[in-house]
């Protein structure tokens, strides 16, 4: 219980600070399904993210929370419905579009440039807000100094600092799944989607993401999706529950945490401990 | 009991991640083994490893006294050790009949006239595409691809993964009915309901090494356990 | 009424680019692998017939032994070559596979010279059906008849009997097909050596009516791709439509425009490609 | 291992290269040839190597180039260096074309695709004889004079070629290296991410293509020049095969391995053309063993060679070069 | 002994045209063996591997003369390379004597350092085309199938020009274009149009397919056939009698035909290589016997004064009497009707082909329209 208070206590101090925003809502989405062929993998799934606000989305494996996640940074095109970043329709905006109007996201299967090194991948992934400028075949890579700033900024952050030149293929599994998240922090979004940025970590590392993610709603609106319910449960403001492509339920961690639709449909039986 | 399967000392990587750092387990004729952990623990690698689908990096297995580390998946398949994968391995454009005969072993003690009074459903269904199952009928039709295949130790990942309750009280039931055929099974369960309901002993998984060894009594009256490996709150 | 002919004639055509393409499919469709060494097969099906036809065999033992011993050395370098190289990027798949076809054409140059040669059709098919002014050779429609037979007999195994489906099941997922029993290395040579097998037989099929050539390779090569492409990779009765498609359009294009005959061909391939990603009947 | 994959150094090779060839070869027309695909081939690289294309469209490209030299300079006595000019805007055009169109498809799909345009502009070039001259070719295509410099002596001509090649070679490595080649680099290990991260994938796509049109289209200006006729055999599949295998047996992702592969190439074909009419039969080996033995051609030969000489900082993975292919083997499998 | 000469052979001796190259460079090799007997110094040939492409074959020459010091060349199977290859020789002030086809070699694009040998497609239609209409009164309907380019249309437009003045109806033709094997499209067009002659206007491995698909459709039986532009032995060796049996061909040179110069040089060849003189292997013989004799003469191999000793030099050939026609480098010679033979009628394994007839016919260098410089 304890910890729920703290996580209130959290984002109601940070949507204090930033209280005159003129949306207040960063993320809409309304009836937004996605087709795989016939399979609809997200069916009319209507969300709206605060701004500011950690939002997490959970359910069972196959639910469609990486395929929302698809459709709202464009690399899925929505079969039907409409997504509005900061009230602006982008349902149809590509997909490095979106990155600059401020969305970014990471990847649930760390996706990255292997054979660059963590700095040129950061680099890049800051650039990747003012792409036409690296159209230029004369340009150095030294050009873009905010860039190298930003990525410089980031490696900072996430203490990837001291393996900078390193290829990122080569880098440990927690490290990478650092530099995954990174990715989405360079491209100083408003929106940040991380999928699952746990996953594959060490305990400690966990800890530290958690930190991580909660310090980042301070400039961000964050939204993503775990499996560790002890992260969601801990820093989310608001948590919908997805399944089978729909949206299950919605509500605070304590709400989610209490309704028995969602025990039985994700957190199981287990946790109610009624063991036959 | 006789020992069905061995394994000592599995390490198992997924490029440079040490995903598998020396698992030892076993699992002894007739009886039901539950391998749980977290997301991410390890378990379907262990399976994998076990089954040859993946090379473990060290370790051996013993399987009915033959040591079989190292063996290709299909020898292992070939020798009775057969793994129900996680996302069930349905051929989607063969039919399900097809499905089911190119599964069939001679010597099975299952027919296909036992696996559709097992499952009538798929017998409604036969000439249907793999792709177009339902969830459920799906992993029916995985199990019932094992069995057709002369199994004799039998490795569950996940089976009701994501199924109604009804579906999942039927495949407990249909488990059930398989360890009483004498088949030994290895099962990956997320949830601790059926777990509690089928398995004879219980191994947790975490960071991939086995933490936590008990036999089902033991396992169901630990709640520290249940609660520092897994997560879960006993209220 | 000639383009009925031509229409006709143009089916015929087609069989053959049929038997020649399919085997090229099969192959892309279980191994996920771009064989530039399938006009060798061809080739070589050819070259065979032919010297075991100027040996003194009769054609209808020399057809079928050519056909086998073309699946016999594609199945042999499948295991000692090319199973290698599967997890490979394309670009050494393309490499191998040139590469190969470049030594299997050399040889034959070198074992049979740089000479073509004829094949007589078989006793009792030289001569010719007449219909009104219609005039079709008896072995082209032999060839007709044949290639039919095979391909409802191809289609039959691929997709009635349990090989046919253990065969599609490892196109599918060779994994899943492993953790079932399956030696999956195994089935690969097998349909390699089906696949090329195949592109053997419409070389010992194509022999009586192009005669040989160590260069046939590369013509028909070209044409494979072609119609694999259109027809769409992996496909079976893809190939059937698109190699009746092009022999048809080859034919009557004899008609209307002979020289921009392969132009079409090719620009109606990029169409294809850029308008239905898979082809006409490709599958995802 | 740092200097030998530093760009200033691969330019003192190339010049390196470029000096020492007369010194080494008898024969102008082959040291001019081995510099000519040289760029060809660095132009196949920039798209197999930096970007994961692998193109079988790039004699397209070469013709091309090769028509635009022996159409102006023999029926409209235009200056050579607005004719290079001119070759290579209009390289860049039908490049954007055909890159346009082929980077739809991804994976074998984009290979057939290439080959199927590959095709499709040979019949073209074949059916309008009246401007290539069909079978025949365009012949008596002239070496140029350029302000009282006389190129039309063979190692004279050799010099103009290795001047451009110098000049080109050093754009193409400083393109490399600027944030657009990097931004390739990325699309080839990982479109996805790029994309994700904001690039406009299939813009660079095209730019990468019209790049690679234009220098392959310069090189069948020159090459045309250099022999005096352009061939319908430039526009043929089989340039575009040769460039490839070129290309690949260099070393892909290495703008000096390109040079190295287009001079081994040549040098070995014209050895082994003169001991053994059936050579072809010994490239066919060599192909095989390339891609058994020296998946990272031969630069990454020389590399692990110096490595072990030096035997200093550890080694890069042997997959390094590989992996970018590997996504484009899957994107067939899709 | 004076200083060596040395002889290029630029034919393509590997890809699709490989056979052609390897008896070229036979005919090669027996004419410097003899020259060296002859003249009692030393006469060598030099191979060059053209690939059947004019790029690699203007390399090969200019390497040759960077580097082997060789200004004679006589080769150049493929119009294309042989046409690029002349423009070389020109320049470098060598020599170079073909047998391709092409009318430029020595028409619009002819040069005081290129000389053929070969008969052009005027030549080849009037002494097939010709005779044939003559001999067959009644055949009033002919059909042209001809490949899509320079040297195909050349040999239509002499035949149109044949069938003009002798009343024939040219009931239809068909192109194709040069990479075409498949030819049953064209036959069933030919048929439906019901003519008396089918004449084939293309030339090697595309002449055997579509005769042997001709006959396979059964059209000898209805009509008649003629290849305008055979090449010879080899060909008739791929298809075989059974196929070229009363089939019309018209051929630069046969093995058969009787004048001194031929009847030595298959003696020769069948003593030397074991084989009978074909085409390719008889042409590369007498175009470096030509080279040879004139540098000889000459004294010298600068290109130009070679040229000067071949120009209008009449000499006893393979043919008969040939004359070098000074005004555009072309040998006047004769060319060849042939018939193939029955199986059965078949004097020894190379006796494929009867002379129906043979003679010279030639444009005028202007109408050919060589201007030379
Ligand atoms: N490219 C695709 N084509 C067809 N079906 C797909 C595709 N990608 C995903 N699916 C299906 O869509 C459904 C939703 O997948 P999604 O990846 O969104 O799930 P998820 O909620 O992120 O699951 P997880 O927790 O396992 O990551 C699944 O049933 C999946 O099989
Ligand atoms: N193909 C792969 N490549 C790289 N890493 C992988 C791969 N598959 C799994 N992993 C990693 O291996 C670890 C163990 O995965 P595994 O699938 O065995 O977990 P699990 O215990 O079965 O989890 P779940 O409950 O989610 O099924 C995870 O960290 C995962 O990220
Ligand atoms: C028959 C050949 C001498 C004709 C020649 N090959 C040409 O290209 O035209
Ligand atoms: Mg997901
Ligand atoms: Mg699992």
């Amino acid at each position: 219980m304890s910890i729920h208070n703290e996580a209130l206590k959290r984002s109601g101090h940070s949507s204090g600070k930033h209280a005159p925003a003129p949306h207040p809502v960063a993320l809409e989405t309304s009836e937004l399904t996605v087709a795989y062929g016939s399979f609809l993998a997200v069916r009319g799934v209507s969300l709206s993210v605060r701004r500011n606000s950690i939002h997490s989305i959970i359910g069972p494996n196959g639910a469609g929370k990486t395929t929302l996640f698809h459709a709202l940074t464009g690399r899925v095109r929505p079969s039907a419905g409409s997504i509005r970043l900061d009230d602006k329709d982008i349902s149809h905006t590509r997909d490095d579009d979106r990155v600059r109007l401020g969305i970014a996201r990471s990847f649930q299967v760390t996706s990255l440039f292997p054979n660059l090194s963590v700095q040129e991948n950061l680099r890049l992934a800051s650039q990747g807000r003012t792409p036409w400028q690296a159209l230029a075949p004369w340009r150095s890579i030294n050009h873009n100094k905010e860039a190298m700033a930003t990525a410089g900024e980031v490696m900072e952050r996430l203490s990837l600092t001291q393996v900078a030149g390193r290829a990122a293929g080569e880098l440990s599994h927690g490290q990478q799944r650092r530099l995954e998240v990174g990715m989405a922090l360079a491209a100083r979004p408003r929106v940040i989607l991380m999928d699952e940025p746990t996953s594959g970590m060490g305990v400690d590392d966990i800890e530290a993401m958690k930190e991580l993610i909660r310090s980042l709603a301070a400039d961000h609106t964050v939204i993503f999706v775990e499996h560790n319910m002890g992260i969601v449960m801990n820093i989310s403001d608001t948590v919908t529950v997805m399944r089978a492509g729909q949206k299950l339920v919605e509500g605070t961690p304590a709400e989610i945490r209490d309704d028995p639709e969602v025990r039985r449909a994700y957190l199981g039986n287990m946790i109610t401990g009624d063991i036959a | 009991m006789s020992i069905a399967l061995q394994v000592e000392n599995l390490n198992t990587f997924y490029g440079k991640s040490h995903i598998l750092q020396g698992i030892g387990l076993e699992v002894r004729e007739g009886e039901i083994v539950a391998l749980l952990g977290r997301n991410g623990a390890g378990k379907s690698t262990t399976l994998k490893s076990v089954c040859g689908a993946l090379r473990p990096a060290q370790g051996a297995i013993r399987f009915r006294g033959k040591d079989i580390a190292g063996w290709p998946a299909f020898r292992a398949a070939q020798e009775g050790l057969l793994l129900v994968p996680e996302d069930r391995g349905i051929f989607g454009l063969l039919t399900v009949e097809e499905n089911l005969r190119i599964s069939q072993r001679k010597g099975s003690p299952w027919s296909l006239k036992d696996i559709y009074r097992m499952f009538p459903r798929l017998e409604e269904r036969r000439r249907n595409n793999g792709g177009q199952l339902s969830g459920g009928e799906q992993q029916m039709l995985s199990i019932a691809r094992a069995l057709l295949n002369h199994p004799r130790l039998l490795m569950l990942d996940e089976p009701v993964e994501g199924l109604a309750p009804v579906i999942v009280d039927e495949i407990v039931n249909q488990v059930l009915e398989i360890k009483q055929r004498g088949i030994p099974i290895l099962i990956v369960e997320q949830n601790l309901a059926v777990c509690a309901k089928i398995a004879d002993r219980n191994y947790i998984i975490e960071l991939g090494k086995i933490a936590y060894h008990a036999d089902a009594v033991t396992f169901a009256n630990d709640d520290e356990a249940r609660d520092r490996y897994l997560g879960v709150k006993a209220d | 009424m000639t383009y009925l002919f031509q229409i006709f004639n143009g089916i015929g055509i087609g069989m053959l680019y049929f038997l020649l393409a399919v085997g090229l499919s099969v192959i892309f469709g279980l191994l996920q692998f771009v064989n530039f060494a399938h006009g060798a097969f061809y080739l070589l099906g050819a070259y065979f017939t032919y010297d075991l036809v100027e040996r003194g065999y009769s054609f209808w033992v020399a057809m079928p032994l050519a056909a086998i011993m073309v699946m016999a050395l594609a199945a042999l370098t499948e295991i000692v070559l090319l199973r290698r190289i599967y997890k490979l990027p394309h670009t050494f798949h393309i490499l191998v596979t040139v590469g190969l076809a470049l030594i299997i054409q050399e040889m034959t140059i070198i074992v049979w010279g740089p000479l073509g040669g004829n094949v007589p059709p078989p006793e009792g098919l030289n001569g010719v059906i007449i219909v009104g002014d219609f005039i079709y050779p008896e072995y082209r429609l032999f060839v007709i008849a044949f290639t039919a037979v095979l391909a409802v007999g191809l289609w039959w195994v691929l997709e009635g009997t349990r090989i046919g489906a253990i065969v599609r099941a490892g196109s599918e997922s060779s994994e899943n097909t492993a953790l079932l029993g399956y030696n999956t290395l195994r089935i690969n040579s097998a349909v390699f050596g089906l696949g090329a097998g195949l592109a053997g037989l419409a070389g010992a099929l194509a022999a009586p009516i192009r005669g040989v050539e160590p260069f046939m390779g590369l013509e028909a090569l070209g044409i494979a791709f072609v119609v694999v492409v259109i027809g769409g990779m992996g496909s079976y009765t893809g190939a059937l439509l698109a190699g009746i498609l092009v022999g048809v359009t080859q034919s009557v294009m004899a008609s209307l425009w002979p020289e921009g005959a392969r132009l079409m061909i090719y620009l109606g391939m990029a169409l294809v490609i850029v308008a239905m990603p898979r082809g006409l009947l490709g599958r995802a | 291992m740092k200097t030998i994959n530093n760009p200033i150094f691969h330019f003192f090779l190339a010049a390196l290269t470029v000096v020492c060839l007369p010194l080494f070869l008898r024969s102008g027309v082959l040291a001019s040839e081995i510099l000519i695909f040289g760029l060809a081939v660095a132009a196949c690289n920039l798209l197999l190597g930096f970007t994961g294309l692998l193109s079988f469209g790039q004699g397209i490209f070469f013709g091309v180039g090769s028509y635009v030299a022996g159409i102006l300079l023999t029926r409209y006595q235009i200056p050579v260096p607005l004719m290079l000019l001119l070759s290579v805007v209009l390289g860049a055009l039908i490049a954007v074309a055909v890159g346009w169109l082929s980077i739809r498809r991804q994976g074998v799909y984009f290979v057939m695709l290439t080959l199927a345009f590959s095709q499709f502009f040979f019949f073209l070039a074949y059916s309008f004889s009246g401007l290539t001259g069909g079978d025949n070719g365009i012949l008596d295509v002239p070496r140029p004079v350029i302000a009282g410099f006389d190129f039309t002596n063979l190692w004279s001509y050799y010099w103009f070629v290795a001047v451009i090649f110098l000049a080109v070679f050093a754009l193409m490595l400083r393109t490399t290296q600027s944030t657009f080649g990097r931004t390739l680099s990325a699309i080839r290990e990982n479109e996805a991410r790029a994309s994700a991260v904001g690039f406009p994938v299939r813009a660079f796509k095209i730019a990468a293509f019209a790049i690679s049109g234009a220098v392959t289209a310069l090189a069948g200006a020159l090459h045309a020049m250099l022999i005096g006729v352009a061939p319908l055999s430039s526009i043929e599949y089989h340039t575009s095969e040769i460039i490839l295998i070129m290309t690949i047996i260099g070393g892909s992702g290495n703008l000096f391995a390109s040079l190295l592969g287009a001079g081994t190439y040549m040098l070995l074909a014209d050895v082994l053309s003169t001991i053994w009419p059936r050579w072809l039969l010994l490239l066919g080996v060599a192909l095989i063993v390339v891609a058994l033995f020296m998946q990272r051609g031969l630069w990454g030969l020389i590399e692990t060679l110096v490595s072990h000489i030096t035997a200093t900082s550890k080694r890069t993975p042997n997959a390094a070069t590989e992996r970018p292919l590997h996504r484009q083997a899957d994107g067939g499998k899709a | 002994a004076s200083e060596a000469i040395t002889v290029g052979i630029p034919v393509p001796i590997s890809g699709p045209f490989a056979a052609n190259g390897k008896f070229a460079s036979l005919g090669g090799i027996l004419a410097a063996e003899e020259a060296s007997r002859e003249f009692g110094r030393q006469v060598k040939t030099l191979d060059l591997d053209t690939e059947g492409k004019p790029a690699t074959a203007v390399r090969k020459v200019q390497d040759a003369f960077d580097n082997n010091g060789i200004k004679l060349y006589a080769g150049g199977i493929l119009s294309s390379e042989s046409l690029a290859m002349g423009k070389e020789a020109l320049r470098r002030n060598g020599v170079f004597i073909t047998t391709a086809g092409a009318d430029e070699i020595t028409g619009t694009d002819c040069n005081a350092a290129t000389f053929r040998w070969s008969v052009p497609t005027y030549g080849a239609i009037e002494q097939t085309v010709r005779p044939l209409v003559d001999m067959l009164p009644d055949a009033k309907r002919w059909y042209t199938i001809t490949p899509q380019y320079v040297f195909g249309d050349g040999l239509l437009n002499v035949a149109k020009d044949i069938f003009k003045e002798k009343g024939i109806e040219h009931v239809g033709n068909s192109y194709h274009s040069l990479t075409e094997k498949e030819f049953s499209g064209y036959l069933t067009n030919a048929i439906a149009a019901r003519p008396d002659v089918l004449l084939i206007l293309n030339f090697g491995s595309q002449s055997s397919d579509t005769l042997r698909q001709a006959v396979s459709f059964g059209l000898k039986n209805r009509m008649t056939i003629l290849v305008a532009w055979a090449s010879g032995l080899e060909q008739f060796e791929a298809l075989g009698p059974d196929i070229c049996e009363g089939v019309y061909f018209g051929a630069q040179y046969w093995h058969g035909v009787d004048t001194p110069g031929n009847q030595a040089l298959v003696k020769s060849v069948r003593e030397r290589f074991d084989l009978t003189p074909n085409y390719s292997l008889a042409g590369s013989y007498i175009l470096t016997k030509l080279l040879v004799d004139a540098a000889v003469k000459a004294g010298s191999i600068d290109g130009d004064k070679v040229a000067a000793e071949l120009r209008g030099k009449t000499y006893e050939g393979l043919t008969g009497e040939e004359t070098i026609r000074a005004q555009d480098n072309q040998v006047i010679k004769d060319y060849y009707l042939l018939k193939g033979k029955a199986k059965k009628d078949m004097a020894d394994k190379d006796d494929f082909a009867e002379i129906v007839s043979q003679g010279k016919s030639f444009l005028s260098p202007e109408d050919a329209g060589c201007k030379m410089g």
